[in-house]
């Protein structure tokens, strides 16, 4: 009984969706599917060479191969796992931890957000790239490491707009009444705070998955993680370091195919936010 | 002719819709009214009637609505104006002072350049001349010019009044539309906000159309007024007439509930719908109207004029007359032969839903007409007509949905041989009406409405062992169980002590409001018939002298008696 | 008051974040004199090991690393920001003359964005939910996701190699004598557009979202509302009224992106070989070049900083009721 | 707009405006600017001398180009090259005689006497002596130039014998001297003498030298650089009468728009397509660079065996490494160290072509017989030879393709990337076990094996910073040390034949594979490009830039 009212009104909920939306949805779904199943969807093994390098896509290579020969569409399909792992990771963990901060920032006011917001200063004005170098050095390579990182450089975005938005919130009058009540910070964020914040958070979100799974690419150099994970940022790296790939037309799916698996990933997350942005603000 | 040049403003069955995503939401359904040149109309009706909506959509400036109907200003249909001819007419002609919040104001722009905005786009002035006639706006409106380049979020609500209605005359308009202009004001501001209206309307000559339910300023301002209900106007006429006599019985219910107009009886909201869904077709009125029957359910029911001047939208006319008496006389042969004239020429007429109090002093004849109205005695002259239906042998007592009375005392009013439930029942017996469980169930509907004990071992205790009051309430039990249309109590609380008679009145005036009967109150006291009647009538010495709403009545009798009774009310026995 | 605390709090960041500028870079692994001459690829230095002493005194990176920091500091006060080791320049003289190229690309994409993503967002916002709407919408999702560097290679592939249109590199013709100033303007801007047009479609789509959504709510508003019944017509409205409001939110927006917009510029620069700050960054850290370090960083906080200082101003002046 | 709207949009312009006027200010740094309009002329070679017009090419800005100031990024003695000359020169044979017509070798080594060319000046006019020479050599004492190939402690003394003759005395014999004394580049003293601090010095007479070419212009934001051809030039006719160097975003497009004349580091897959093409001409220099994998031999003690870096050797296959990095393109990796084009290469050392069957036996030498489930060999107690493999951020894809190779042989890789230069920190202070780096320059003066593999006393390893470490052989050390003293080619060379048979046997180092640099240019337009005999950058070499052809005939 309980399960098919919550199918039900999850059906209700998809009714209202576009169709953008609802392709969006499958979109992600296929994704997920190709993370998981990858060893049995991927023909060829991904990290060792099963074709000369650089043929174009056809028969069993429907993807083609790189440089080293290894089958392209198996690296894209091992290199899901990771770029979905960290795109959706980061984004998350900075989401959250900036919401906590900013609305803690917000919320109290005072001395205490002087010191958040100058601490966002001094963040957003550190250059990244030798951060990284040091911080690489002494974290080593791991998947976390990455995730640190990329968080330490991200949550400052939405510090910064959820703080705006729960000072603005923080006078609203069924937050004052709430508060007589004696009701905690941590319950304001919860129950209030974060159902207002949630379209502006969702569309922060969307738009780091895309900065993060572009940026794995250069942390993975420069020490943070695997260099040979074969992840959507590796790839594409690879086929923009490789001289003459314009010249040749080995761009035609050394780059397009991997840079396609990133913008559809993202693109399809846009949209779904979109449409999570108009049902909770119906006059958008 | 003349009616027509004199006419300002003339609305035909206006209709306006909004679209939320798939479902339409009509808020005014064809809506007709006129407006004169020396008129002023005031709209009441409950909030979400749709008097903004129909007040927004003579300017259209409603969003995502679709108006139909026609608007006629000055021979042409508003409605029907392309943008930039409507744009002439607005401001200019027809101007709004909104509802009264921070939020109208654009809050990047100082208050001058929101009221200078309108001036030139309507008449090309120079600067100066501009800052003059924003200086002399602000002067006529009482407002200091220091506030004259701030912004709205530094204006108190009072100011933020001010400078709306400021704004509003910028361009000595010919209608200028007021929208709740006193929801935030306290007492001393409305005042003053009154008092300028009325100097200004006397100076600039603009017709107002004021839409509140702050029944005082309507009073105040208003000539005409129209009461919407559901986005239907269902009842319009003279301001003074509607309020003293009001014909729909939405009206009355809101007029009744006002404490500006009923300064001392206790606060009676119209009962609620519950949440039924209106009914398609037919009057939307229907679940909340006292006096609802089948043919309301028949169609929409439309404007049709039933007093002069006076228009109504109800299948009934309007409120119904439940009973009427004409010229009843009743003398008494006393022993030594004296003829004690108890009545001499009694006119009464009792309206459907209401409670009319009948005050008196003691001998003045109350309970003698309470009977002869009741058919327990029989009145030597006179008629008393039960629905326009003459009263004879007691027909309209013996009959569901009848005529009951209550007596004073309440010991009488029950035969203690009886059982609690042979007593209520009984009625139901005689007129054999239904079968036994039906009865027994009425039984206990009856006494959970009195707040009366169901169970078993007390439906069948015997009545000696109840306390006075216990019986004074299984007889309105008894009363109510026929559900009658008219119930006469006559002095019913009089035995009972102050406690007990304060629950047992408010029950009987809740029971009064959910159903809907109406109630004839006979008290000699005076507190009492100010506290819970709707309508007063005084007797003396057999005749009614004078008779009214409560507040007209007990406000300013005409009578030296009645003024004499007043009195009394003032009166501190401990002397003080 | 305010003023002044709001200034000793930024002075009191500006402090910590030089003193960061002066310990991170020290922080990195490798050494610049040496990293110069490891012999690892093609034309690269010979420094004998006598000369690499000599050189380290001469960039005293032979001090204990405070007495380095108080000279750092020393110089900052006299606005000598040191001797670039790479370019063997002085690091501010290399810095102002690439600075106002790249504050060129950043200012001009940043007037494009604002502009042109308000005036879109307006439109689809004024066309809600048609199909106006619904194409531009779907275009700019697809256009914000393609990153800067991409867009600039697709450009320079197509417009300047293969059409000829646009001029393939540099930032004017080199050594190419013009009859006057006004010709000499015209071919900056000739070699600017494709760089500039690269950088402001990757932008446009944030400040479309951010215009569209603000003008909608600002129309739902009820001074809209009264403007109209004041009979003042469609687009004094919109102007007046309707976008002053909604250009509240774009413009601190604006601001406080500036800092990002740096960081695409530099591969666009990259790109099409433009002598803007572009991969001197890059360079800078990979050879351990401390005091170009510094220097760019510098320059980089001070733009972030008065960045976010302006956007507080601003918003504060625009919107009345936070002054 | 209200009054603050239009203030801010105002102060936007503004800033914009202001940007431009200061851009296109000041793009003439120093010198007169030549007022001819250049791009109309055309570049065709003038029929008479074959000298052409102007001459375009590719370059980044490596700083004023004055010997104190120029840049040290790669590519920062092209600028100076053309400015100033030095003793010697280097055309795509052997060393030529060039400032100094004569050189003798005295004393075994220990002296050089140089007699100077006559009717030489400098571009200010004034006559160039010997005096000159004896000064740069003493100025450089105090103040050391950017780049200097010699050390002022490996000289002794400089005297002037005769207004043209100079002798220089060497504090130790060393055969790579001579080279390195003809490449200093010989600075006026009548400017430089009363110039207290060279390291400040940007005055306009700075840039005098008696190269073939004058500095036009320099400008500093582009980074651009213009020279005009030296008429009185002693030598060759200058190449072009006009010459400059821009930073372009891609050579190719630009050679292509015909708006550079020659382009280096052209790709692999474009080469089918420029032979093809008349208007173009394929030019390459020596396979002279690569990468190569160092051992650390303290870092893991298994790579103390010899069989085991052995069996990597034969593991490691270099025509794939070819195939698939170069694009099919490059030499075969050679044991001996040396690249095939040197001029001491010993072709008859032992070579390690891939052969997996030599590898099993290696292994089964050092106790690996079996092999486990995932096809690593692994010892009686089950391990298998795990390695670390450290490299720098640009060589994931060489070490990708080694792991896959060694993997194949039995061996397990695992690989960790780092920052260019923090990698290199880590290699130098030891942290590694194999590490992948770059190597260039290995057509100079064999003396670089020496700092490879030689443990210098004091420093207690090998003077070179990217270097395999923990190998200690007496007899190798003893070799590395006498051959820099041995002044006689013949003789020299035989000593370096047996060096690279030891470094064969002990596989100290694998150079990956030696990779060719393919230069394209218009020979319509110019055609005398050439490279230095001992590297494979044709735009390096000063005489490309000169007709030397033609006047090497005369001579």
């Amino acid at each position: 009984m309980v399960l098919n009212n919550i199918s039900a009104n999850i059906e209700k909920r998809l009714r209202k969706w576009s169709i953008q939306g609802k392709f969006s949805l499958f979109i992600i779904m296929l994704y997920i599917i190709v993370a998981v199943f990858a060893p049995y969807i991927s023909i060829y093994p991904h990290d060792i060479s099963s074709a000369p390098p650089l043929i174009p896509p056809g028969g069993k290579h429907f993807m083609g191969t790189d440089e080293l020969g290894y089958d392209l569409w198996s690296q894209i399909a091992y290199g899901a796992r990771i770029s979905l792992l960290i795109g959706s990771l980061t984004s998350i963990l900075s989401v959250i931890i900036g919401s906590i901060i900013g609305s803690l920032s917000g919320y109290l006011g005072g001395w205490i957000d002087k010191l958040i917001m100058r601490l966002v200063d001094i963040m957003i004005s550190i250059p990244e790239l030798p951060l990284i170098i040091l911080l690489a050095t002494f974290l080593g390579p791991s998947l976390i490491n990455i995730v640190i990182v990329l968080v330490i450089f991200s949550w400052t975005r939405t510090a910064r707009i959820v703080r705006a938005q729960v000072m603005v919130l923080k006078n609203m009058n069924y937050v004052t009444s709430a508060r007589t009540y004696g009701a905690s910070a941590g319950y304001l964020l919860r129950v209030h705070f974060l159902k207002e914040l949630f379209p502006v958070l969702a569309i922060n979100a969307v738009r780091l998955v895309s900065k993060a799974i572009i940026a794995e690419a250069s942390l993975s150099f420069l020490g943070l993680g695997d260099p040979t994970s074969k992840s959507w940022g590796l790839i594409l790296n690879h086929a923009l370091g490789f001289s003459g790939i314009y010249h040749t037309d080995f761009w035609k799916w050394w780059v397009v195919f991997p840079w396609l698996a990133i913008s559809l990933l993202v693109i399809s997350l846009a949209f779904i936010t979109r449409d999570i942005e108009k049902l909770c603000d119906p006059n958008l | 002719m003349n009616s027509v040049n004199k006419s300002l403003l003339k609305i035909e069955n206006l209709s306006v819709q909004y679209r939320h995503d798939s479902e339409v939401v009509q808020a005014v359904s064809n809506a007709t009214f006129d407006l004169n040149r020396n008129e002023d109309l005031g709209i009441i009706g409950e909030s979400g009637c749709g008097k903004s909506s129909l007040v927004m959509s003579i300017l259209k400036l409603l969003k995502n609505a679709t108006v139909n109907g026609k608007i006629i200003f000055k021979g042409e249909d508003i409605l029907a104006l392309s943008e930039s001819d409507l744009n002439r007419i607005r401001w200019k002609d027809i101007s709004i002072a909104f509802q009264n919040s921070v939020e109208v104001l654009n809050p990047v722009l100082t208050i001058e350049a929101q009221i200078c905005e309108s001036i030139k786009k309507h008449y090309n002035l120079s600067t100066n001349e501009l800052k003059k006639k924003v200086r002399y706006l602000y002067e006529i409106v009482g407002l200091d010019n220091i506030w004259l380049d701030s912004y709205p979020h530094q204006l108190s609500g009072g100011m933020l009044q001010r400078i709306l209605l400021a704004m509003a005359l910028a361009c000595n308009p010919k209608i200028l539309i007021l929208d709740e202009p006193t929801t935030s004001l306290d007492a001393l501001s409305k005042n003053d906000l009154v008092e300028m209206l009325k100097k200004l309307k006397q100076r600039f000559g603009f017709t107002i159309i004021l839409i509140s339910h702050d029944l005082d300023i309507i009073n105040a301002l208003t000539t005409k007024l129209v009461v919407m209900y559901n986005g239907r106007i269902i009842e319009s006429g003279i301001t003074k007439e509607i309020i003293d006599n009001p014909c729909h019985t939405y009206t009355r219910g809101f007029l009744n509930s006002s404490p500006q107009l009923y300064k001392y009886k206790d606060l009676w909201g119209i009962t609620s719908d519950l949440g039924l869904t209106l009914p398609e077709k037919g009057c939307s009125f229907y679940y909340r109207c006292p006096q609802r029957a089948e043919i309301c359910l028949t169609s929409v029911p439309y404007l049709q004029e039933v007093l002069p001047n006076r228009l109504i939208a109800c299948h009934k006319g309007g409120i119904e007359t439940v009973l009427r008496a004409e010229n009843v006389k009743k003398h008494y042969m006393l022993k030594n032969k004296t003829i004690v004239k108890a009545l001499n020429g009694v006119d009464i007429i009792l309206k459907s839903g209401e409670v009319v109090a009948l005050v008196g002093e003691s001998g003045s004849g109350k309970s003698t007409l309470a009977h002869i109205l009741a058919g327990t005695i029989k009145g030597d002259e006179g008629k008393v007509y039960f629905f326009n239906k003459e009263t004879k042998n007691n027909w309209a007592t013996k009959m569901i949905g009848g005529m009951q009375i209550v007596f004073q005392d309440p010991i009488s009013a029950t035969n203690h041989r009886m059982t609690v439930v042979d007593v209520v029942k009984e009625p139901l017996d005689i007129i054999k009406y239904k079968d036994q469980d039906y009865r027994k169930e009425r039984v206990i509907e009856v006494l959970t409405m009195v707040h009366m004990p169901v169970s078993e071992s007390f439906l069948n205790r015997y009545c000696y062992s109840l306390s006075g009051g216990q019986r004074q309430r299984l007889a309105i039990a008894k009363a109510l169980i026929t559900k009658p249309r008219l119930l006469i109590a006559d002095e019913i609380t009089s035995m009972l002590d102050p406690s007990t008679q304060a629950n047992f009145l408010r029950e009987v005036k809740k029971i009064q409001n959910e159903s809907g009967f109406t109630l004839l109150y006979i008290t000699h006291d005076l507190h009492l018939a100010r506290k819970i009647s709707d309508r007063v009538y005084i007797m003396q010495s057999g005749k009614i002298i004078e008779g009214g709403p409560v507040f007209k009545i007990f406000d300013n009798p005409k009578y030296p008696y009645t003024q004499k009774l007043m009195k009394t009310l003032e009166l501190n026995l401990s002397g003080v | 008051m305010i003023i002044v605390n709001r200034f000793l709090e930024y002075l009191l960041t500006f402090i910590i974040i030089i003193s960061l500028n002066f310990f991170l870079p020290r922080a990195l692994p490798g050494d610049p004199l040496i990293q110069l001459t490891a012999d690892t690829y093609d034309g690269v230095l010979k420094m004998t090991e006598e000369q690499r002493i000599y050189f380290r005194d001469y960039y005293n990176l032979n001090l204990p690393m405070h007495e380095q920091y108080f000279h750092y500091l020393r110089n900052l006060l006299r606005l000598d920001l040191g001797k670039s080791i790479i370019y063997n320049m002085p690091v501010a003289e290399i810095i102002l003359k690439k600075l106002h190229w790249t504050s060129f690309l950043v200012l001009s994409s940043i007037f494009i964005t604002t502009i042109f993503g308000s005036i879109l967002g307006a439109i689809s916002a004024y066309f809600r939910n048609r199909p106006l709407d619904r194409v531009i919408y779907t275009k700019m999702i697809v256009l914000s996701e393609i990153p800067a560097f991409i867009l600039g290679l697709i450009f320079l592939f197509v417009f300047a190699a293969r059409l000829k249109l646009f001029p393939l590199y540099g930032a004017y013709s080199y050594y190419h004598d013009h009859l006057n100033t006004f010709q000499h303007f015209k071919d900056i801007i000739h070699h600017a557009v494709l760089p500039v047009i690269s950088l402001s479609m990757a932008r446009i789509g944030s400040i479309y979202f951010l215009a569209r959504n603000s003008v909608v709510s600002v129309m739902g508003k009820k001074y809209i509302t009264t403007a109209t019944a004041k009979g003042l017509t469609k687009q004094r409205i919109i102007v007046k009224h309707a976008l002053r409001n909604a250009m509240l939110p774009v413009v601190t927006r604006v601001f406080l992106s500036i800092g990002a917009l740096i960081g695409g510029t530099i591969l666009v620069e990259n790109v099409f070989a433009y002598p803007g700050l572009g991969m001197l960054m890059q360079e800078a850290v990979s050879t351990r070049d401390y005091p170009l370090i510094q220097g760019i960083f510098l320059i980089v906080t001070l733009l972030t900083l008065s960045a976010n200082l302006i956007a507080d101003l601003v918003y504060k002046k625009l919107d009345p009721r936070f002054s | 707009m209200s009054k603050t709207g239009n203030t801010i949009v105002l102060i936007l312009i503004t800033l914009l405006l202001s940007a431009l006027v200061i851009g296109c200010s000041d793009n003439t740094v120093v010198n007169h600017e030549l007022q001819n309009d250049i791009s109309t002329s055309d570049s065709s070679s003038d029929l008479t001398n074959g000298q052409v017009e102007i001459l375009r090419m590719s370059g980044g800005d490596s700083g004023y180009p004055t010997p104190w100031l120029r840049g040290r990024k790669g590519g920062g003695n092209r600028t100076i090259n053309l400015i100033y000359d030095s003793l010697l020169e280097k055309d795509d044979k052997s060393i030529i005689p060039w400032l100094a017509k004569e050189y003798e070798i005295l004393d075994g080594g220990k002296q050089y006497l140089f007699t100077l060319r006559d009717n030489v000046i400098w571009h200010d006019g004034t006559p160039f002596s010997a005096e000159d020479v004896k000064f740069t050599f003493d100025y450089t004492k105090d103040f050391p130039m950017v780049e200097s190939p010699i050390s002022s402690t490996d000289i002794e003394n400089v005297e002037v014998i005769e207004p043209n003759q100079v002798l220089i005395t060497v504090t130790e014999i060393g055969a790579p001297l001579l080279e390195r004394i003809g490449k200093v580049r010989i600075v006026p003293k009548h400017i430089w003498e009363n110039v207290d601090d060279p390291n400040e010095y940007e005055a306009e007479n700075a840039t005098v030298g008696t190269g073939p070419y004058m500095l036009a212009d320099y400008n500093k934001s582009a980074g651009t650089y213009k020279y005009e051809a030296f008429s009185e030039f002693w030598g060759p006719t200058p190449g072009a009468k006009i010459l400059i160097r821009f930073p372009v975003s891609d050579g190719v497009l630009a050679l292509e728009a015909g708006e550079i004349d020659i382009v280096r580091h052209v790709p692999n897959d474009l080469l089918e397509k420029f032979e093809a093409d008349p208007d173009y001409k394929v030019v390459v220099g020596p396979a002279l660079s690569g990468s190569r994998l160092l051992f650390n031999l303290n870092g893991n003690s298994l790579l103390n065996e010899k069989s085991l870096r052995q069996a990597i050797a034969y593991a490691i296959d270099t025509y794939e490494l070819i195939e698939k990095l170069g694009r099919g393109i490059g030499e075969p990796s050679n044991s001996g160290i040396l690249p095939p084009a040197h001029n001491m290469y010993n072709p008859n050392v032992r070579q390690y072509d891939c052969d997996l069957i030599k590898c099993q036996e290696l292994f089964s030498v050092l106790g690996y017989t079996e092999q486990d489930q995932s096809g690593f060999v692994i010892n009686e107690k089950g391990e298998r030879i795990s390695l670390n493999l450290l490299i720098g951020e640009d060589s994931i894809r060489s070490a990708e393709l080694v792991k896959e190779q060694l993997q194949r042989a039995g061996i397990e890789l695992n690989i960790y990337s780092m920052d260019g230069s923090a990698q290199e920190t880590q290699v130098r202070e030891g942290e590694f076990e194999l590490a992948i780096v770059g190597h260039a320059g290995l057509g100079d003066d064999p003396d670089y094996l020496r700092e490879r593999f030689c443990v210098d006393e004091e420093m207690g390893r090998a003077s070179a910073q990217m270097a395999t470490i923990g190998y200690y052989n007496e007899y190798l050390f003893t070799l590395l040390s006498e051959q820099r003293m041995i002044m006689d080619f013949e003789e020299r060379k035989n000593m370096l034949y047996e060096i690279q048979e030891i470094l064969a046997e002990e596989v100290l180092e694998i150079p990956l594979y030696f990779g060719y640099d393919y230069t394209v240019y218009r020979p319509a337009n110019y055609d005398e490009w050439i490279h230095e005999y001992d590297a494979r950058n044709f735009t390096d070499a000063k005489l490309s830039y000169v007709l030397y052809s033609q006047w090497n005939e005369k001579q």
